[in-house]
């Protein structure tokens, strides 16, 4: 069953087409890839899905529901959350917070303007773990600024996870990641794979290639391609590019 | 779109001159030329001979000096600015660039009439043998020819590479030089004709 | 009121606004291409009728005898040298407060907004010290000044030759904005500095160049309605109000929106004057309010970095 | 490893400055100076920290914040001129006026961000002081709205007057302690960290399930409800409530005195700020009528130099120990 | 006193430096010094709350020029009660809530006896409520307000000049007869405008003439051309001005470019002597004023020549209406203390209470008194127009009429005032 459904995304910027009729659904407990030259709106795309830009046409269905055009935080709260390309945390909140802010028991107490934040040792308890699970256990208490860059790579995906969401969106998790941090973040998606439903946006195929169940190529604000890792590279462009020895 | 063409060229021409004062002529071109069945068109041409003017006119974005352009039966200068796209779309290198010279407010304008573009225009797509892009871009335009649509590649020979893909993807073709636009009806004419030959220069087979 | 009882109140407005819109055409361009709120505008603003003042009455700091002998030039020269000069003894003002800036740049551009407040105070003190707090009138040639008769009504004559010197200066900047490599390159550089810097262009330089055209422009608005709104020491805030509400009105870094923006105001000022005097001031910011409530980047406006 | 922490309801910094202040009527004439300048400085202190809920604490750059301490002051007058004159409910009536206009502005410029949030502060913060100086019937217009009286406080058993300078200054401490303490309990609560979350990052708090608006309205409407009460203050200090702290140029010094005592990086910082501001223009104004001037060039140079302001140099050595404090 | 200005900027100074040496607020402020008076008696000191910037920095300048000559007058004389007169002033920025901290200041720091000054109606307001709560006499001396001595009086202040209502009074009733019965009302927005256009109304309706429109300008206005404008649309007889400070000069200077001045008749209320200095040019039409400096009264030309010895840089050469209102206010004040043998303020109000003074003294046609009821001097009130022969270049003004203190009176106040017993007010002795 299709958890998350596209049908027909059309968005312009002023005179300038953005996305072409995009249609992608993607199913429960998989892991969909959308790729894409530079400037194929594959981001574009993927804020529209997430509710930052609401699409000139077309409709967004989640688990069911139709959520066109909903606020961001509207559709946080159905379970949808994602990370971004650029980096895009609290940056002068330690780890911990940044984490602990995400987390619905946080937004509950929204209101609350007189308790202190952090007494809840439920709540404290529940942020530690999703640290030690992308591998920052050991750096709750540093200031998010002063990460190295893989860590907030790590740390941008546990905000994200800090929601519980049933689907995670993956803005280019790699980006200005070396082999190692790849390698790094390729085990932490592994990990998420099967718990939640993942979407990747990525620009290293090898990375796409070699985690996703599907993969949707995005080019001209449209979709080009689609289908399973196997059946992309059967095409004969593929097997000899780059992109083909990659996988 | 039964029995219209998908698009006709109607004695089109576009002519720029150099300035408010000085009116000598500085660029000319004249096309005619009518297409009624999908197909995949490349257009070939030496720079500035006006290939992206030609796309900017059948997408609508360039009013024509004389002559009209009709698109599956639709004037397009006549189409409102915005619903333009769902007539014939120009895809300018990574996005898609439309600025109109807009002459009447929308309201008095047709609708189009279509929701999905009938013609697809691609300037220059970046074809990198490298990335493997490519073999989903061509199945792209295949794609679209299959759906009925008319799928015009706008190319400007670098390596034997494009000419190969010309080749191998394209149906008909176009000839932009000299202020004109000529079509031809397949490969082996356009690469016979003299024009093209010492346009292509080294490349030509 | 019958239409032809509004006709005058229109012309006013439409002239009005075009002074409006010279007056927040040096703070668009420091705004909308280098993304600096400039709120010592109207202190520049009022140096550039200050200094006029001084050229073309005149007050100046020079030996008795060339003073004399300037004294002794027609008004008319006085006065086109007020034009001329007075910007380019503004400018330099604009100079250092850009060396100022510099260190606020990247920063939160709240940072610019504040450091230029501050400026802002000082200039208008230094005002006060220079030439007291009193008003002064910078005096109009007999040929440009003085009233004629249209609709049946007495004009001032220099009102509309304020707006047309308006026209010029903001058909100047245009060009320069639109026709020239500087212009081309400062519009790159607003938005992507590497560019600018890749090309082998000293962006600091490209930066300064901005912002003195901007400065100057604000002297010459200065010069220009100088005759209209008198000379006094708090006239800097009192320009720099709409021109903030000009062109968030317009939109954030459009020229054409600037001028529509001015016109705008000029107009909703010019009729509440005469239909609702008391709400002619009020008039335009509850012209702003409507208009970002509904277009909440303003008339063209762009998004920007200003938002984040 | 450090993890949820908690915040110290009191602190000894807190408890510092409310004992400074507790001395100030008794040495304040011996340094030249007199007791009403301690009474607005305390006003201004309260309005301050009131403000710096918005500016340090949201990020929200609200330029018209004049209007709401304007407001409070209108409220308290009318309040006790028309209705019931109490003291309590006039200070009622002074934070219900100023957090219903906050209510107004907060409904229109909640979904806006930075300049253009500034900007439309700018806007309604005109738009009420044009009100107040043209709505003579109700306001006094530049008149002013006179007559207000120094309430006496009633406690059930105990009355208190405060027509001495004296007596008000330890009642508008009272005022600033509890304000103080609700802010610093506000700051560090559920509902502060949020506001500092919104101010770090706006977009990514909308994106972790936020309605950052509503954060961002409750916040100014708080702001708001708190400057009212310093108005209100005001209006009793000053017996009488005049347009002039709604212009423009009042809504300046605010932003002035809380940045230029590093109402960005402490708590305290808008207090140091508000007394240095009114002592400058005290002790400077005294000595010349361009007292701005030298206010503004040290205010110049403190954005250029020490944009965290006066308190950040002091608490410099203590932010790197503990980063997140404030 | 001049003096003690100096002396204060040295201690300031030195109060800076050992306020930099301690690194705390504890430092010997600037004003400690004068408390304690060293030799002999105390001094009696005035505290003059004079507008030095904003709206009204000139005339508050110029006001307190009229101030400091009175004093000089009596130190030179000995001082009284043979105390010396001290002053301070400080900057009130145009702005009530400076007003009310400079008055808390002068009066709580300072323990100044005695308040004068102000210009703006709001300034004045918030100095009368500072001064109401000590019992601290204060001398309105150039705000003209008609609320001054109506709902707004006090029993504790004095308003010095005439206010719009008495320049109605004046001029209105013969123009109505004269110039036509078609009015037109051009009027600052703000309280004095307001209350002056309502008594020109009332007067012209009063003497059977009509007020066709009533144009609000408001404050700080520099381009007056939709008001023009609409002034030519309408086409009145008669245009009656209530416009203030720096706005009437502007609007004078436009009026005069389009040579406008002879479309209709123009009347403005009050024309103060600061507003129209350096811009003669401009003053076209009829409008009102309680004292020249040309004069044809004995002892004006004496007057005149004491204030210029006085202040041979002063920036408008000769003293005007402003100055004038503040050195009568301070004489008047200096007077009643040497009478009353006393600084004790209930006397002192009382001593001013209903005080007559001769036309003699006061350099005006008419003799002039206190009104007890609400305070405001009543006097002389002329209707100048614009000198066409002048006999120097301050000669501006030519007299054309003086209303006796009866017929400018403003019987409205009468009612409108309500002043406080005197039991109720705080006394004090300096």
């Amino acid at each position: 069953m299709a958890l998350f459904e596209a049908h027909e995304l059309h968005l312009r910027f002023g005179d300038r087409v953005v996305l072409e009729d995009i249609s992608l659904s993607f199913e429960v407990g998989r892991l969909s890839g959308i790729m894409g030259p530079n400037g194929a709106g594959k981001t574009t795309c993927f804020n529209v899905l997430t509710g930052r830009y609401r699409p000139d046409r077309g409709r967004v269905v989640f688990d069911g529901a139709d959520i066109t055009g909903r606020s961001p935080q509207a559709i946080s709260r159905l379970g949808i959350a994602r990370s971004f390309q650029l980096m895009n945390l609290f940056d002068e909140f330690t780890a911990f917070e940044n984490v602990a802010i995400a987390l619905p028991e946080t937004r509950r107490r929204g209101a609350d303007p007189i308790g202190q934040a952090y007494r809840d040792s439920a709540l404290v308890g529940e942020a530690h773990e999703i640290l030690v699970n992308v591998g920052l256990g050991d750096r709750a208490g540093q200031i998010a600024k002063s990460l190295p860059y893989g860590e907030r790579r790590a740390l941008e995906i546990a905000v994200a996870l800090a929601s519980r969401p049933k689907l995670l969106f993956l803005d280019e998790p790699t980006a200005g990641l070396g082999s190692d941090g790849r390698a790094r973040l390729a085990d932490l998606v592994r990990k998420l794979k099967g718990a939640v439903t993942l979407v990747v946006i990525e620009h290293d195929m090898e990375f796409l290639f070699s985690l996703a169940d599907v993969i949707s190529v995005i080019h001209w604000g449209q979709v080009i391609a689609q289908g399973s890792p196997a059946d992309l590279r059967a095409n004969p462009w593929v097997r000899n590019s780059n992109l083909g020895k990659l996988a | 779109m039964s029995g219209l063409p998908l698009l006709a060229l109607e004695r089109v021409s576009k002519i720029y001159r150099r300035g408010l004062f000085d009116r000598t002529l500085a660029f000319r071109l004249d096309v005619d030329f009518r297409i009624d069945e999908p197909a995949i068109v490349g257009v070939m041409g030496p720079n500035g001979a006006g290939k992206t003017t030609l796309f900017e006119m059948i997408a609508g974005s360039n009013a024509p000096t004389g002559g009209r352009v009709v698109v599956a039966g639709h004037d397009m200068q006549r189409v409102r600015y915005r619903e333009r796209d769902r007539l014939a779309i120009h895809y300018h290198q990574s996005y898609q660039v439309r600025r109109f010279s807009r002459t009447r407010p929308d309201f008095m304008m047709e609708p189009a009439g279509s929701s999905y573009p009938v013609v697809h225009l691609f300037d220059e797509p970046q074809f990198n043998a490298q990335d493997g892009y490519i073999g989903f871009m061509l199945d792209f335009f295949h794609r679209l020819r299959g759906e009925g649509r008319l799928v015009f590649i706008c190319l400007h020979p670098t390596a034997a590479l494009h000419l190969e893909l010309l080749r191998q993807t394209c149906e008909r073709y176009l000839f932009v030089a000299n202020g004109q636009a000529r079509p031809f009806a397949d490969f082996g004419r356009i690469i016979s004709d003299p024009d093209v030959r010492r346009y292509l220069g080294a490349l030509a087979p | 009121m019958s239409i032809i009882g509004l006709l005058p109140h229109l012309v006013n407005g439409v002239a009005l606004g075009l002074l409006f819109a010279l007056l927040a055409l040096g703070f668009m361009l420091i705004l909308g291409l280098m993304e600096q709120i400039n709120l010592a505008h109207g202190s520049l603003f009022a140096l550039g009728a200050y200094f006029a003042y001084a050229i073309a009455t005149p007050r100046l700091p020079l030996p008795p005898d060339l003073l004399q002998a300037w004294a002794a030039a027609p008004l008319g020269w006085r006065f086109a040298a007020a034009v001329f000069v007075a910007p380019v003894l503004v400018a330099p003002f604009g100079v250092v407060l850009e060396r100022l800036m510099r260190r606020t740049y990247g920063r939160d551009p709240l940072y610019g907004l504040l450091l230029t407040f501050g400026a802002a105070m000082v200039i208008e003190e230094l005002i006060r010290i220079v030439w007291g707090t009193r008003d002064y009138m910078l005096p109009v040639p007999r040929g440009i000044s003085g009233g004629f008769l249209m609709l049946d009504l007495v004009w001032s004559t220099y009102r509309f030759w304020a707006a047309g010197f308006a026209v010029i200066a903001m058909a100047v900047v245009w060009l320069v904005i639109e026709r020239t490599r500087f212009g081309a390159l400062v519009k790159a550089g607003a938005h992507d500095s590497e560019i600018v810097q890749a090309l082998g262009h000293d962006l600091e330089k490209l930066r300064v160049g901005v912002f003195v055209l901007g400065t100057m422009m604000a002297a010459v608005a200065g010069v220009i309605l100088a005759p209209v709104w008198g000379i006094r020491p708090h006239m800097g805030v009192d320009a720099v109000i709409p021109a903030f509400v000009i062109i968030v009105l317009g939109g954030v870094g459009s020229f054409w929106g600037a001028v529509l923006g001015g016109l705008l105001v000029g107009m909703v000022v010019g009729l509440a004057g005469a239909y609702a005097s008391e709400w002619s001031m009020l008039s335009m910011y509850l012209l702003l309010i409507l208009v970002v409530t509904f277009r909440s980047r303003g008339l063209f406006g762009k998004k920007s970095v200003l938002e984040a | 490893m450090r993890s949820g922490h908690t915040v110290p309801t009191l602190t000894p910094v807190m408890i510092a400055v409310w004992a400074a202040f507790a001395t100030v009527p008794l040495w304040i004439e011996h340094v030249g100076l007199y007791q009403y300048l301690g009474v607005e400085v305390l006003i201004f202190a309260t309005y301050a920290l009131a403000y710096n809920l918005v500016l340090g604490h949201s990020g929200l750059p609200s330029f018209g914040h004049g209007a709401f301490f304007g407001l409070g002051a209108y409220g308290f007058g009318l309040a006790q001129l028309n209705l019931v004159p109490d003291l309590w409910f006039c200070l009622g009536a002074a934070v219900a006026t100023a957090s219903a206009g906050g209510t107004l502005v907060a409904a229109f410029i909640s979904h806006r961000r930075g300049i253009y949030y500034s900007l439309l502060t700018i806007a309604f913060g005109q738009v009420f002081w044009f009100i107040a100086i043209k709505w003579h019937t109700v306001t006094g217009g530049e008149d002013g709205l006179l007559k207000i009286e120094r309430l006496p406080v009633q406690l059930g058993v105990a009355t208190v007057d405060l027509s001495h300078n004296v007596s008000l200054f330890y009642f508008v401490l009272a005022i600033f302690v509890v304000v103080s303490l609700l802010l610093w309990r506000l700051v560090h609560s559920p509902f502060g960290r949020i506001l500092r979350a919104i101010k770090q990052n706006e977009t990514r708090a909308r994106f972790v399930g936020y309605d950052v608006w509503r954060y961002k309205a409750a916040v100014l409407i708080l702001s708001a409800g708190l400057s009212g009460l310093a108005g209100g203050l005001f209006a009793m200090a000053q017996a009488s409530a005049f347009p002039d702290v709604m212009s423009l140029h009042y809504s300046g010094y605010i932003v002035m005195m809380t940045l230029v005592g590093g109402g960005l990086v402490t708590f305290w910082g808008p207090v140091l700020g508000a007394i240095v501001f009114l002592l400058a223009r005290d002790v400077i104004g005294a000595f010349t009528t361009g007292w701005m001037l030298w206010f503004g060039m040290l205010f110049v140079a403190l954005v250029i130099y020490k944009p965290e302001g006066l308190g950040g140099m002091f608490l410099r050595p203590a932010r790197t120990k503990r980063p997140e404090a404030t | 006193m001049t003096k003690s200005r100096v002396t204060r900027r040295r201690v300031f100074k030195a109060s800076l430096m050992s306020a930099a040496l301690a690194g705390t607020a504890s430092f010997l402020g600037p004003w400690r010094h004068n408390r304690v008076w060293a030799q002999g008696k105390k001094p009696i000191k005035l505290g003059l709350t004079c507008d030095a910037s904003g709206q009204y920095g000139n005339s508050g300048q110029d006001d307190m020029l009229g101030m400091r000559l009175a004093i000089d007058e009596f130190n030179a004389k000995g001082g009284v009660l043979g105390r010396k007169v001290e002053w301070i002033t400080a900057d009130t920025e145009t702005n009530p809530a400076t007003g009310t901290r400079v008055a808390e200041r002068f009066i709580a720091q300072e323990q100044c006896g005695f308040l004068l000054g102000a210009i703006h109606s709001g300034v004045a307001n918030a100095i009368t409520q500072v001064a109401n709560k000590y019992g601290t006499i204060y001398m309105n001396t150039n705000s003209s307000a008609p609320s001054e001595a109506g709902v707004n009086c006090s029993r504790v202040k004095f308003v010095w000049d005439g206010n719009g209502t008495n320049f109605s009074k004046a001029a209105v009733a013969n123009a109505v007869e004269k110039l036509g019965k078609k009015w037109l009302l051009l009027t600052n927005d703000y309280v004095w405008g307001h209350t002056t256009s309502a008594a020109t109304k009332a007067e012209v309706e009063k003497a059977g003439g009509q007020v066709v429109d009533n144009l609000l300008v408001p404050q700080n206005t520099r381009d007056f051309t939709a008001y023009l404008l609409k002034v030519q649309q309408i086409k009145p007889d008669v245009i009656a001005m209530a416009i203030g400070g720096d706005d009437i000069k502007a609007l004078r200077q436009q009026i005069a470019e389009l040579k406008l001045e002879d479309k209709a008749a123009w009347i403005n209320n009050q024309q103060d002597w600061p507003d129209i200095w350096g811009v003669p040019e401009t003053l076209f039409g009829v409008f009102g004023t309680n004292w020249y400096h040309k004069l044809a009264l004995p002892g004006v030309p004496e007057f005149v020549r004491r204030w210029q010895t006085s202040y041979p840089k002063a920036p408008i050469p000769v003293p005007g209406n402003v100055s004038y209102n503040g050195y009568m206010a301070t004489r008047e004040l200096l007077r009643a203390i040497e009478q009353t043998g006393t600084t004790n303020n209930i006397a002192i109000i009382k001593a001013l209470e209903g005080r007559k003074m001769t036309a003699l003294d006061r350099m005006q046609t008419y003799d002039a008194y206190i009104d007890a009821t609400t305070h405001q001097v009543q006097q002389t009130i002329y209707l100048a127009k614009r000198n066409p022969k002048p006999a120097d270049k301050t000669d501006l003004f030519e007299i054309i009429s003086a209303a006796t203190p009866q017929q400018a009176m403003d019987t409205a106040s009468l009612t409108a005032c309500k002043l406080r017993p005197y039991a109720d007010i705080p006394t004090y002795e300096q």
